[in-house]
């Protein structure tokens, strides 16, 4: 559990993550977290998409040309999607996103995906939290963010 | 062993019998050793036709543009073309009609096999003469490939392996799968290098290396996007990412084109380079058919394929998909399995 | 002043140029192209021509303008001048020297470009005289160049085989020189005349003929409706590889580049853009004055042989070839003058 | 340092005119320079308008050259700096930097009539003129304003035309019938040849759409304009100003240098690449 | 257009603002362009609050507004309404979640306001390019469905019907009636519970509104609210309802014996067999796993003696597909089993009992015709102890959670044994009595002061049996002493939990569970009837544990949503719908085999989005390579919008 109220940002580095959360399972897990109060890193900001079917590779490049530290997408789990396939789409696309990003080498860490149902608020933040603590042993992402 | 001439007759019927409007072939030019494409119209102009390991180009580039062309005409002749197409020709050819590009009948495909060669890679053969021009290259027809080089005209005899294109080499399909008429024998057994060979040693260093050569790379790009527009794959009116070609019809409002995405910047930078290439790979995820143009024609060499036979790598391994084999498959992105891999999930 | 250069000692005048930075020739990636020369590392001036020109030291790909930021609601501009460390670049054959001067004045005239002077000044070229052609495309002679020509060349090499004979040709050369004056050995009529042999010699050798120059602008102006021009466009792909490489395009493009957009700040960019590219006139109303590829190819081979020799009594093209090599659909601006000009 | 010629000056809009609506719709700006750094133009000139973090837009100076605490631009929404602009309001920033290009050789048509033809946004270019001649009307012979748009409503500076009245000859139309409208209904090639102005010892001042420029000459030589008496400004994709990034280079002139003003003769000269 | 975007950031009382600086969220905000209100109230959702959306709206000729506050899930609706009310287009408004997804989940300030404010401005950018869209309007299918026939499905099935729709009951048992059928009486009342349950039976089975289908389940389910498409497994009938006669010559000559679901295993049933005397519907059953094997060959005894010929073994399951508007789910639950209570013997000594096992002896209906005695030796019981929270309360081992009913039950199971066993002494163990609900406490009272009960306040640790002797080792917490009593019979008051296959039916319907297993409601408060899917509305135990009269208003409450819902000729579709950019389509299909509704087609060679259809997945927009397909209002554009937005 890494809350960044426990350190001062001097003494670490605090990841900016991009988290797409389709508005289903994961969006609502995490309402679940939060109706939970359960304290997870407030490091990854949500953005609610319909499914994560719907997530275009250029969201990521995007997020990680824009300076994000890393990305996180997560959706329904195989079989829940709301939409009944967008989830398997999303796998196979991202999966290949995945693929080309470490065959760059973009530190494999960087980009992640989860299946957090609408129960799994705890897993949410362990999902996040997780994240948080291995983008801190990495340190800030420059290999794809604009260097302006 | 093909016969150029069957070729060239084959063309010259076509062309006499009205059975197509032009065919796209290959020529000698006055610009290099290398052939240079060709649309010949008459039957005439047959005998300028050429087959051999310098017929780099995939003419399939000339079938998108021809159907562009038309659509724009204001009287479009939709005449059938014919294209002397390689086996990696071919499968472009299969990739457009499986995207409903084309009719089949739109096209006869006049196959090449390329039996136990394929094509001289000009990168390959720059570091064997240190970056001086080949005047003359010619296929020995005993595995190897003579070349003499501008200003000394003695020729040498380099083994075909060493200077043929990787993807030549890892060529699965050196027979076009999809024609009207093929020349060349159907060569099964090619003792040249594994499928995906050099993507697989590409992703073979570590991650810090991998970073550091496609850094140097993406940061030598020059964003001429002659990768992108020699691609046959790339027919998009405007592509998503820094399109030099807008599409602007009467109804496009001012805010449509004050709201153009910009998910990278001109800039030749590494970031918006890498952004560009590699939304390039992943739009080309099983639709790339491994011609190499993109890499033939970079003007700084930048090993462009790699990126997309590394996809095409994952979908053949991972989703048994292989791009332009099968006209009637649904896409590789637009379709899922559900043993696909799930384990990289959290 | 010229001087006598042993090969050995080139390593020894380049060390004393401690303060600049120093560029040469090398081959990697399977093209040569000019790279940064680190203290330790030799030379080898066995090149054909760079892929890129050094136009790119001058007009690089991406320059920065100004930084705009918004300061409660008005906009404050920080202009980016350029100030580079003096820099010497070994190696250029002539033809890329040639089109130094061509540039010089484009980004001079009544407008000057700060940022092209800024490291235009800064910026001394050691030219290599071409003992023979080092590619079927040059065609330096056929455009008024030769392959020893020292026009907008500081100091112009020729190669000798064991040494090099040196010619200061500006006085930024001859500082330059000065600098590695204990390299140097003073030339003897030997040399001399050697010197001009090979020199002769180089002018022998056959390029690609363009026939008449003075009769080029004629012709091209009376084939502007000309059908020939959409022909030898037909296998133009449109992409940006012969006016990118070509020493003397000087097109650029303009652009904002949001660093924030909630802070509003910025980065105003020229970048390099062309002649090729469909949209590069393409009208915001969507009317494009030079739609297709023909008028596009028209425009490139006018511009450099046409309206360029109205305005400047000189070709902007120095026959350095590139354009036709590195053309990936074999488009051949000799060949193209040569159907022109019948 | 010589002064930076990519630097824009820093301009305030202190007045901003909806002269039309919809798709196509134009508004008037008045830009101050706060700093006092202005400059200043002759008529025909434009400047290049910055929206920061949008680019840069050549836009023709509207205003006359005789008016110096203000500049006047009019813009049509097009594309993504001027969607910007007419999304500005009074007190917005923006950058400026000019003027470029030629300019209306005013002073050797004194003792001329002047025969202005305008259409749409096209009469922003040749206003500054309209309005220089009528500030130096004894300069001149008779002065005729032809001026056409799609609508009543669409019609540009209404109010200004009204004090127009007064010193010279004013002839408007609009394309379409409408309740009312005291003016000529049609388009503005036919109004001129109605109204058939004399070409002697006159001078024709044009700019509109493309289609109206073409048939307005062609009226114009029908009347005996000789192609010396007949003025017109082009425009091309610009992006420096200074004659140097190539976009709008039509032969051997950069149009943001050599034009935008030119007589019909100059024009024919050059490649129809405008 | 020029943006008038106005910014709303809710105090939320404390929930919000004791974490977020919402007045720092407003103030910056305020700055960013094209918002030209920006502001914080205490509590948005309120009547002031959302007055001060609509007058905002108004002042500032708003045309796209932004409520920084809960979840959308919550007041989405809400605002949107409130910003109809303002003449703003409901789709202009979005909601920026900054309290379940930022306050309720950071702890330090600084922190959690940059979070916000992130979020915020996200959707501030969003919204700026948000289309002013409306609702599509599609047809209704007025026509529900109701799974599970017990209490909760039979009371939503008639009082949908009484509105006039019609009902398709599935259950997947032979009869309906569900776990109530097998209650003797029901606190605190003590009325028989087959006399009140039977007459509704029999009115499901007279009611020509409803389509009953016993030994059925829902396969699959598409389509969306209003327009469902439900597939309806049901077993093979082998014995014909129509022409079964209720004679009973076939169980006699059955050789199966099976234990009867019914009883809860106290006696055995045939594999040819009637549930019970008064099933609904009516008939015979053949019980396809117990018997020998459907082939004359291997017995066929029953199909011998069957005169009528209402036997035929060859029968096979048949599917159906039925146009359904709206769905009840009502499946019920289950006791939590007997085998996980090693601790207290449970299935290990024939006289430990769970509840309805008890339930069984005390019935009329029962093996014992109602007297109470012991399974093992049928001896009447002295001495019976009854425990309490077995299996609940109980995080470590068992269920966290409160059963909530135990407590009633083993009140009454108390009272009763003491009405059949005057001489007998019956004693409870309990952690605490919950006794809420109308006459509820004086119950208890009574089966303590007039029945004698003997009500031990404490847990038991060990149940053994010991010469004929169930002992039962407890602590009496009160006294502060252990206790230990010889008990002829013990009676578990066992846990509720969902019946067996809630899993399998939130997953092909497509419903949320909560962490215990059972259905989610959309909301706990606001929502208590609604599942996580429109159209779909939760009665009964499988929503959580409940009393009788509890599952019977929930069933009222979930039967008159769908009522409402279906009162409607038509139902507002999402238009927030997939739209093609007709000039960058080429026609490649990667759309059309993306779509999961079969929503896109080609035509005239550019793909054509049928609105209807459309769910707005956005499936498409993440297969085109050309940008050329996106769905309103979440189009790339603005979702770069908002990228930039947080990463500035």
């Amino acid at each position: 559990m890494s809350n960044p109220s426990k350190v001062t940002k001097a003494e670490e580095f605090e990841p900016r993550i991009v988290a797409f959360l389709c508005k289903w399972c994961s969006s609502a897990g995490s309402d679940l977290a939060g109706v939970s109060r359960i304290q997870y890193s407030a490091n990854a900001t949500p953005i609610t998409i319909p499914c994560s079917g719907s997530v275009s590779p250029m969201f990521i490049l995007s997020a990680f040309n824009k300076g994000a530290d890393g990305v996180l997408i997560s959706g329904c789990h195989p079989g829940d999607c709301h939409y009944m396939e967008g989830n398997y789409l999303a796998r196979r696309k991202l999966y290949l996103v995945k693929e080309l990003l470490q065959f760059i080498g973009l530190e494999s860490e960087r980009f992640r995906m989860s299946w957090v149902s609408a129960a799994e608020g705890a897993k949410f933040a362990e999902v996040v939290d997780e994240f948080v603590e291995d983008l801190r042993v990495l340190g800030p992402q420059n290999r794809l963010k604009a260097k302006r | 062993m093909v016969n150029v001439e069957e070729i060239r007759d084959y063309a010259a019927s076509l062309l006499e019998k009205e059975e197509v409007k032009a065919v796209l072939g290959f020529r000698r030019g006055s610009a290099s050793a290398f052939a240079e494409p060709c649309t010949i119209t008459d039957a005439g102009e047959a005998a300028s036709l050429v087959w051999d390991p310098t017929c780099l180009n995939n003419l399939a580039l000339y079938l998108v543009k021809d159907r562009k062309q038309q659509a724009a005409a204001k009287t479009p002749d939709n005449r059938p073309v014919g294209i002397v197409a390689k086996g990696c020709d071919s499968r472009a050819v299969g990739v457009l009609l499986q995207e409903n590009f084309f009719k089949r009948e739109d096209v006869v495909v006049i196959g090449v096999s390329c039996e136990g060669t394929g094509v001289v890679d000009a990168n390959k053969l720059s570091d064997k003469l240190k970056g001086r021009t080949a005047s003359l290259i010619t296929f020995s027809g005993a595995g190897d490939i003579n070349v003499s080089v501008y200003g000394d005209e003695t020729e040498t005899a380099i083994p075909a392996r060493e200077i043929l294109a990787d993807r030549c080499l890892e060529c699965r399909a050196a027979a076009p799968a999809l024609h009207d008429v093929v020349f060349g024998d159907t060569v099964e057994a090619r003792d040249f290098n594994e499928p995906f060979h050099a993507a697989k040693e590409a992703e073979s260093v570590s991650e810090d290396e991998r970073w550091a050569t496609w850094e140097h790379h993406f940061d030598r790009c020059l964003r001429c996007f002659a990768c992108r527009a020699v691609c046959p794959m790339c027919y998009c009116p405007e592509c998503v990412v820094d399109s030099t070609t807008f599409v602007v019809t009467l109804g496009t409002s001012a805010e449509e084109k004050a709201n153009r995405i910009r998910w990278c910047e001109r800039s030749a930078n590494t970031s918006e380079s890498a952004v560009y290439h590699l939304t390039r790979a992943i739009h080309l995820a099983g639709r790339c058919i491994d011609c190499g143009e993109c890499e033939r024609v970079c003007p700084v060499n930048i090993p462009l394929r790699l990126l997309n036979t590394k996809l095409e790598k994952e979908a053949f391994e991972m989703f048994e998909y292989q791009a332009g084999h099968d006209i009637e498959q649904a896409s590789l992105l637009s379709s899922f399995r559900d043993e696909d891999p799930n384990s990289f999930i959290r | 002043m010229e001087k006598i250069l042993s090969q050995e000692k080139l390593r020894e005048w380049v060390d004393m140029l401690d303060d600049c930075e120093v560029y040469a020739p090398a081959f990697a990636d399977s093209v040569w192209n000019h790279a940064k020369i680190e203290a330790g590392v030799n030379i080898d001036l066995s090149h054909t021509n760079t892929i890129g020109s050094v136009k790119e030291f001058v007009f690089p790909q991406r320059e920065v303008f100004f930084r705009f930021e918004k300061k409660d609601g008005v906009p404050v501009l920080t202009p980016t001048l350029p100030d580079p460390k003096p820099t010497v670049v070994f190696g250029v054959r002539p033809c890329d020297g040639r089109g130094m001067p061509r540039n010089d004045t484009v980004f001079n005239k009544e407008f000057e470009d700060p940022y092209y002077w800024a490291r235009r000044d800064k910026l001394t070229l050691v030219g290599l005289a071409c003992n023979q052609p080092h590619s079927p495309n040059c065609f330096c002679q056929s455009v008024g160049g030769s392959p020893h020509s020292e026009d907008g060349l500081d100091i112009l090499m020729t190669d000798l085989g064991d040494r090099y004979h040196v010619k200061g040709v500006t006085a930024k050369g001859v500082e330059a020189m000065e600098r590695g004056r204990d390299a140097f050995d003073t030339v003897c009529d030997g040399d001399q005349t050697e010197v001009e042999k090979i020199h002769e010699a180089s002018r022998s050798h056959p390029q690609r003929p363009l026939g008449n120059l003075d009769a080029i602008p004629e012709a091209i102006r009376e084939s502007f409706d000309s059908p020939l021009w959409a022909d030898m466009a037909q296998h133009c792909i449109g992409c940006g590889i012969c006016t990118f490489l070509c020493p003397t395009c000087h097109c650029f493009d303009i652009n904002d580049e949001v660093t924030s957009p909630t802070t509003g700040e910025g980065e105003r960019v020229r970048t390099w853009d062309n002649c090729q590219f469909p949209d590069f006139t393409m009208h915001t109303s969507g009317h494009n004055p030079r739609a297709d590829l023909g008028s596009r190819l028209r425009q490139r081979v006018s511009h450099k042989f046409l309206y360029f020799v109205e305005n400047h009594k000189t070709q902007q093209c120095t026959g350095c070839g590139r354009c036709i090599t590195e053309c990936p659909v074999g488009i051949d601006i000799v060949a193209v003058l040569e159907r022109v000009s019948q | 340092m010589t002064d930076n010629l990519y630097l824009p000056k820093i301009g305030r809009i202190v007045g901003i005119d909806e002269e039309t609506q919809g798709a196509r719709a134009i508004k008037t700006f008045k830009v101050e320079f706060p700093n006092d750094d202005g400059f200043e133009h002759d008529c025909g000139q434009c400047a290049m308008l910055s929206m920061f973090g949008k680019g840069e837009s050549m836009i023709s100076i509207a205003s006359s050259p005789l008016v110096k605490e203000y500049k006047q631009f009019s813009i049509m929404k097009m594309g993504r700096v001027t969607s910007a602009f007419h999304a500005a309001k009074i007190g917005d920033f923006i950058g400026i930097r000019g003027p470029y290009g030629n300019q209306f050789p005013l002073d050797n048509w004194k003792g001329k009539d002047l025969v202005f033809i305008g259409g749409g946004v096209g009469l922003a270019p040749i206003w500054p003129v309209i309005q220089t001649a009528v500030a130096r009307r004894e300069d001149f012979g008779n002065i005729t304003v032809f001026y056409g748009a799609r609508t009543s409503s669409d019609i540009m500076y209404e109010t200004d035309f009204e004090k127009l009245k007064a010193s010279a000859e004013v002839q408007l139309s609009i394309d379409a019938p409408e309740e009312g409208w005291p003016g000529y209904t049609g388009f503005v090639p036919a109004n001129l040849m109605d109204k058939a102005p004399s070409p002697d010892n006159a001078i024709a001042i044009t700019c509109g759409p493309p289609i109206m420029i073409k048939f307005v000459i062609q009226n114009l030589q029908a009347l005996g304009f000789a192609d010396e008496q007949i003025y017109t400004t082009i425009e091309n994709k610009m992006k420096c100003g200074v004659g140097k990034c190539g976009r709008c280079n039509v032969g051997k002139d950069y149009v943001c240098v050599k034009g935008p003003v030119y007589s019909w003769a100059e024009l024919k000269s050059l490649p129809q690449e405008y | 257009m020029t943006k008038r975007t106005g910014v709303f950031v809710c105090h939320c009382g404390k929930n919000i603002a004791a974490t977020v600086d919402v007045k720092k969220v407003a103030q910056d905000l305020a700055k960013d362009d094209g918002v030209v209100f920006s502001e914080d109230y205490v509590y948005m959702c309120s009547d002031p609050g959302q007055t001060a959306v609509i007058d905002a709206i108004k002042d500032n000729d708003l045309n796209g507004m932004v409520i920084s506050c809960c979840s959308p899930t919550l007041h989405e609706k809400t605002f949107r309404d409130a910003s109809e009310l303002g003449d703003l287009y409901a789709f202009q408004c979005e909601i920026a979640n900054i309290r379940e997804q930022c306050a309720w989940v950071h702890n330090d300030m600084e922190v959690a306001t940059e979070k916000a404010l992130k979020i915020t401005r996200a959707s501030v950018r969003r919204v700026q390019h948000n289309q002013a869209l409306e609702p599509i309007g599609v047809p209704v299918t007025r026509r529900a469905l109701v799974v599970g026939a017990g209490i909760a499905g039979i009371q939503a099935a008639l009082d949908l019907t009484d509105a006039g729709l019609d009902v398709i009951l599935v259950e997947k048992q032979a009869t309906i009636g569900g776990n109530m059928l097998k209650l003797s009486e029901t606190f605190p009342t003590l009325d028989c519970s087959q006399c009140i349950l039977s007459p509704k039976m029999v009115s499901v089975s007279k009611n020509s509104k409803i389509k009953l289908m016993t030994e059925s389940e829902v396969e699959s389910i598409s389509g969306f609210v209003g327009n469902f498409k439900v597939k309806i497994k049901k077993k093979a009938e082998f014995v014909d309802p129509e022409l079964c006669k209720l004679r009973d010559d076939c169980t006699p000559v059955c050789p199966v014996a099976v234990p009867n679901e019914y009883d809860v295993g106290l006696t055995n049933r045939r594999a040819i067999h009637i549930p019970f005397a008064q099933a609904i519907p009516a008939s015979f059953t053949l019980d396809e796993e117990a018997c020998l094997g459907l082939d004359p060959v291997v017995c066929g005894k029953c199909e011998e003696v069957c005169d009528v010929g209402a036997i035929d073994y060859d029968k096979k399951p048949t599917v159906t597909e039925e146009d359904i508007g709206a769905i009840v789910v009502s499946t019920g639950f289950d006791l939590y089993g007997m085998e996980h209570m090693g601790e207290f013997g449970g299935g290990r000594y024939p006289d430990v009992l769970d509840g309805l096992q008890f339930e069984r002896l005390c019935s009329a209906s029962g093996a014992t015709e109602g007297d109470i005695l012991r399974p093992s030796d049928h001896k009447v019981p002295k001495e019976v102890v009854f425990i309490q929270c077995s299996g609940s309360r109980d995080p470590e081992n068992h269920c966290a959670y409160c059963s909530k009913i135990c407590c009633m039950y083993t009140a009454k199971h108390a009272t009763l044994y003491k009405h059949h066993v005057p001489d007998g002494q019956a004693y409870i163990f309990y952690i605490d009595i919950r006794s809420g609900g109308k006459g509820y406490e004086e119950f208890v009272q009574r089966s303590m002061e007039n029945d004698g009960v003997i009500y031990l306040r404490g847990r038991v640790s060990k149940v053994y049996e010991k010469d004929g002797k169930l002992k039962v080792m407890g602590v009496d917490t009160l006294a502060g002493r252990n206790v230990e009593i010889n008990a002829d019979m013990v009676v578990l008051a066992q846990a509720m939990e969902p019946s067996k296959g809630t899993a399998e039916i939130a997953k092909i319907l497509k419903i949320g569970r909560d962490k215990d297993g059972f259905l989610a409601e959309a909301h706990p408060k606001l929502k208590p009837v609604e599942s996580v899917t429109a159209g779909i509305f939760l009665a009964g135990a499988a929503q959580g544990p409940k009393d009788i009269p509890e599952t019977v208003s929930q069933a009222g409450a979930a039967a008159s949503k769908v009522i409402a819902l279906l009162s409607k000729d038509q139902l507002a579709h999402s238009p927030t719908v997939a739209k093609v950019r007709d000039p960058y389509c080429t026609g490649c299909e990667m759309c059309v085999d993306a779509c999961p509704y079969d929503a896109i087609a080609l035509v005239d060679g550019k793909a054509h989005v049928n609105e209807v259809l459309c769910e707005g997945c956005g499936s498409c927009a993440g297969v085109c390579v050309r940008a050329a397909i996106d769905v309103k209002n979440v189009t790339q554009l603005q979702v770069h919008e908002m990228i930039s937005a947080i990463m500035a």
